[in-house]
């Protein structure tokens, strides 16, 4: 029994498609291939979540899965190697991964006949917890999109751990990579990291108009998204991640001292933890009011209109936090990564 | 066979996750190790997000006055899970690939066996 | 799109690897607005389209600000040739 | 007030964490004082719940007061405190308090002008390592694993050389551990359309020995058995504790691996039902096994190494096999046993390796053969060190003890006597190193007691980290003497029906 509507066929080709950029990606010698094929892999994924009605993780996977983690590959790329070293021998251990790989690939194709119809709305999943989401968001918070509103709100702890996560990357990599930045023997000899380039790079013109043209553009689109991610697909992450790749869009287009001499990396950081910050002050504020932690209903003293405005209202507060840390860790990352921690220059 | 059809989408994630698995423990090459990882969420992810999929239901937004028809609308639930595992995915890749960095600098390789051969010096 | 594809996987230059991922980035678009009119919700789509777009630009200009540093516009070395499949 | 205990567990060290990252930046001095101030808040909430939970019962939590009320099912994040989680939260965040209080002076010492964020990271692990014990949603447990496993990756990471490599490693390991996790979660949900755990486990039994609930069982643990490196899975672990600095080992070490076998009993015992495990027996014997292999395994290479340290750590190994074996002989015993002994292991390894940290402080590192003299040197240490291995060998009044005790009951009650025998011969392995030891620290040397030998000087450690040895020691000794209470008004209540004595 075939799915019946276009939009299934649309699907089954890019599903095919997509394993094969998966095999291509990993089976490319040259890294900086693989790096690339991977970031168009990412888009096609974006493209089959689109398919599927899922806006919101198309939207997040072409920001967060397809943008930014394709530059972070380059950017470490650019501070290490590109090419892979052929070594003879190990077949054995790949075949014998390969076995058990296919084994325990078996072993999942056996639930199978077990699954509900690929797109059943009475499996289940659609038929359990759903409804409620479908049926109550707006009487209870007052927000069209159903996304936003179990993401902030029904499941919002979920999404301030999420948030913590982001924090935890961005502290972690600051601690990994910036602190005690010792120079051992191979850092500056090895000639894969290139000598100064023979020309200043930020002088193509084109480019550095070009970007420094769009990027008030970018964070004004970004703000909508964050600000109109009540009613259409968007929130604190899409537009966090815009935002940040906006500034990391500066940073690569002009350089990475031109950036840090409008941010600078204690600001950044501790923009970093006043996002979470503010997430955990509004569940805590919740937690004071009377209600139970995250609870935004009992807001509705202090923000306007009555209970379900006040869950709106406390989204959107919640979604801003999360858009600070999210716009900024992108930016720490970004720059530890390309520039080895170090901060001197870099991608 | 009708059954494989029908749910040819789990086919393709077994199939994603069986070449993430693969290329996280056989490869040799710590980016790829790392590129294998990606490969293997995002298969986890198309799981997570075809079994909340609904035949013929529009994006899970809201628009004019009507109330909402459960039937008509995709489920959001699996939709919040998974915009959760992209957001934990890119945290780890980048973690990953800051070790990854690291460690390049203290061996000038990203050859597992290499590294290891160096360190028992 | 798997023309396109295959200039990425055999290269020969670093520049047909970019153009070719440019192009599938643009057909992307083009497709997910052909997606956004088979739902009929064209307004949901655009928004990702023009993220997508944004971010697609971005990778493109980090790639190529990669080989400009590397010096590398020319035909690869035969060590990072070795494409499979 | 007390309705709000169960978040107060946690918030402590989240908001401790995110206000250390701000004085990192402003007021360095200020990000211990308050990771600790958050750890003491979490750790009297955790201990009052004991009390409420033995006296009334579990504990429930709506987190933004999504409960049931509007509905059939859960529509929120639902957070839980019963029988069977309330001893691992005090234990958890007790354990976190005294390290870090013990950590402050190896912190200064190993990682001097690196420690900006190390607090931080210290009070995340341990926000991610109480969420696992406290959340009561699957998917929750998931993204509280990767909080958790995140900030390890990074501690681990702040040790120098070869714990790059050790980290990537593990980082490897423990995504694949939590992706199979995810993996398993969403095959319950495609059964059952909820992931809170109440729900799902009155929903299952409905549903038989549906093939994707199998596979869903298996994968889970799986996910679990990578994140507690149980035997097949168990590379990552020895290198990733020896390399990582000291105070990262000292909480990683107890803690990490205990809650990943905490997420296995729950899952094994609420979520499926022992009943479940019973009805696949095949599996059984193989985990048994399993679990036999690895406290062989784990004792093997502990007798090999020649440090401290790597030692301490396939003792880990070993006691993961203790914890996995007690819970898969499912019946009473065993079950209480499994329950008991992730209690008393988090805190006879957090001893061992406070001891241990004490000794490398001094000493420099931890090779066995620079031991020599050690129990003149600081004798308060060694005394402490002692009592943590007759505590792990099982000496009778010792929480290691009773654990063994139960675990042996449980074994011979299912007839697995291959278990029973590993036991006693990862007690001997113990027994053996314990007395190396004494030889190397206590005999090798002249006893400077005795007219005209040369004096060995006194070399204490600190008391800042003294004072927390001895009392994690002392307190495998007070475990021990309280068990009874302990087994009889709260792990008897959380063992399923059917099972208790």
């Amino acid at each position: 029994m075939m799915p019946s509507l276009p939009i299934w066929q649309f699907d089954l080709p890019l599903l095919v498609l997509v394993v094969l950029f998966a095999v291509v990606a990993l089976s490319i010698r040259n890294l900086m291939g693989a790096a690339i094929v991977f970031g168009a892999y990412s888009f096609m994924m974006c493209l089959i979540w689109a398919g599927m009605g899922a806006v919101d993780v198309a939207f997040t996977e072409a920001a967060v899965g397809a943008g930014v983690s394709t530059v972070f590959i380059v950017s470490t790329i650019y501070n290490t190697s590109a090419t892979m070293k052929r070594r003879p021998g190990g077949m054995a251990f790949k075949l014998f991964i390969g076995v058990v790989v296919t084994v325990a690939g078996g072993f999942l194709l056996s639930a199978l006949p077990d699954f509900p119809d690929w797109g059943d709305p009475n499996s289940p999943v659609n038929a359990t917890v759903a409804p409620y989401y479908i049926t109550h968001s707006i009487p209870d918070t007052h927000v069209p999109n159903l996304v936003t509103s179990v993401l902030a709100d029904y499941r919002g702890f979920d999404t301030l751990l999420e948030t913590v996560v982001v924090f935890i990357a961005c502290i972690g990599i600051y601690s990994i990579l910036r602190i005690e930045p010792a120079r051992t023997s191979i850092d500056e000899t090895d000639e894969e990291i290139a000598a100064p380039a023979s020309y200043d790079p930020t002088d193509s013109l084109i480019v550095r108009q070009a970007s420094r043209f769009m990027v008030p553009f970018m964070q004004l689109f970004a703000l909508y998204v964050i600000a109109h991610g009540h009613y259409s697909p968007g929130g604190g992450f899409q537009g966090g991640v815009i935002l940040g790749a906006s500034l990391i869009l500066l940073a690569v287009s002009f350089d990475l001292k031109f950036l840090l001499s409008r941010w600078r990396e204690k600001s950044l950081m501790l923009l970093v933890a006043t996002g979470v910050g503010l997430y955990a002050a509004v569940g805590l504020a919740c937690l004071f009011m009377g209600g139970n932690f995250l609870d935004y209903g009992t807001l509705d003293a202090v923000l306007p209109g009555k209970q379900d405005m006040a869950r709106s209202h406390g989204i959107l507060l919640v979604e801003i936090g999360v858009g600070i840390t999210v716009m900024f860790s992108m930016l720490a990352i970004h720059i530890n990564l390309a520039s080895n921690g170090r901060l001197e220059r870099g991608l | 066979m009708e059954n494989l059809i029908a749910n040819f989408n789990y086919v393709i994630v077994v199939i994603l996750m069986m070449i993430g698995l693969w290329s996280m423990l056989a490869q040799k090459n710590l980016i790829k190790k790392c590129i294998g990882m990606a490969i293997f969420q995002t298969g986890i992810i198309l799981f997570f997000i075809s079994i909340g999929a609904k035949r013929g239901a529009k994006v899970p937004i809201l628009t004019g006055d009507e109330a909402p028809v459960v039937e008509q609308l995709a489920n959001p639930l699996t939709q919040i899970l998974m915009l959760t595992a992209i957001v934990v995915g890119v945290a780890t890749l980048g973690m990953a690939l800051a070790l990854a960095q690291k460690i390049y600098r203290q061996h000038a390789s990203f050859d597992e066996d290499e590294i290891l051969e160096n360190q028992r010096k | 799109m798997l023309l396109a594809l295959l200039r990425a996987v055999k290269g020969p230059t670093v520049i047909d690897r970019l153009v070719a991922i440019n192009v599938i980035g643009t057909k992307s678009i083009v497709l997910l607005l052909f997606a956004g009119i088979l739902f009929g919700q064209l307004e949901m789509f655009v928004d990702i389209a023009l993220g997508y777009g944004l971010l697609n630009y971005i990778v493109s200009i980090a790639a190529s600000r990669y080989y400009q540093h590397r010096r590398c516009l020319e035909p690869e070395p035969p060590a990072g040739r070795e494409a499979q499949s | 007030m007390t309705e709000q205990l169960p978040i107060i567990v946690i918030l402590g060290p989240l908001l401790a964490a995110i206000l250390s990252a701000f004085a990192a930046w402003f007021r360095p001095k200020w990000s211990h004082p308050l990771v600790v101030l958050g750890l003491a808040v979490s750790c009297a909430a955790a201990l009052k719940l004991v009390f409420i939970v033995a006296g009334e019962g579990a504990q429930n939590y709506w987190l933004g007061g999504w409960g049931n009320q509007a509905h059939d099912y859960v529509v929120g994040i639902q957070i839980t405190v019963d029988s069977l989680n309330t001893l691992l939260l005090a234990a958890v965040s007790g354990i976190a308090l005294l390290t870090a209080l013990y950590a402050k002076r190896l912190v200064d010492a190993e990682l001097a002008g690196r420690q900006r964020y190390f607090y931080a990271l210290f009070s995340l692990l341990v926000t991610g390592l109480l969420g696992i014990g406290i959340t009561g949603d699957i998917f929750n447990l998931y993204v509280f694993m990767e909080i958790a496993a995140l900030s390890s990756y990074v501690l681990i990471a702040c040790g120098k050389g070869r714990a790059y490599m050790a980290a990537f490693n593990y980082l490897i390991m423990g995504t694949m551990g939590a992706c199979l996790y995810l993996l398993g979660v969403g095959f319950i949900f495609v059964k059952t359309g909820t992931l809170n755990i109440d729900d799902v486990s009155t929903l299952l039994p409905a549903l038989g020995q549906a093939q994707a609930l199998f596979v869903g069982f298996v994968l889970i643990l799986l996910g679990a058995w990578a994140k507690m490196a149980f035997f097949p899975f168990h590379g990552w672990l020895p290198n990733a504790y020896a390399h990582a600095p000291t105070a990262s080992a000292a909480v990683l070490a107890p803690l990490a691996t205990k809650v990943a076998v905490y997420a296995m009993l729950r899952i094994m015992v609420t979520v499926y039902s022992i009943d479940y495990i019973l009805d696949s027996p095949g599996i059984q014997s193989v985990v048994l096994l399993l679990s036999s292999i690895a406290i062989v395994v784990g004792s093997f290479f502990s007798l090999t190494q020649t440090n401290l340290k790597l030692i301490a750590c396939y003792f880990v190994v070993s006691e993961i096999g203790y914890m996995v074996g007690g819970a898969w002989l499912a019946n009473g015993p065993g079950l209480t046993g499994a329950m008991y002994h992730v209690v008393a292991d988090a805190a006879m390894t957090s001893a061992l390796f406070m001891a241990v940290g004490c000794i490398v402080y001094r000493l420099g590192q931890a090779q066995l053969n620079d031991l020599q003299g050690a129990f003149f040197k600081m004798p308060v240490t060694m005394a402490a060190f002692v009592v943590t291995m007759a505590a792990l060998i099982g000496v009778p009044p010792t929480c290691g003890f009773f654990s063994k005790w139960y675990l042996i009951q449980g074994a011979a009650q299912a007839g697995v006597w291959h278990f029973v025998a590993a036991l006693l011969l990862s007690s001997l392995v113990k027994a053996i190193i314990l007395f190396r030891i004494v030889e190397i620290g206590y005999n090798r040397v002249p006893h400077p007691a005795v007219e005209g030998n040369p004096a060995i000087p006194r070399n204490e450690a600190p008391l800042s980290m003294l004072i927390p040895t001895v009392a994690m020691a002392l307190g495998l000794i007070a475990l021990g003497l309280a068990t009874s209470p302990l087994v009889n008004t709260i792990i008897s209540k959380a063992l399923p029906d059917g099972l208790a004595p």
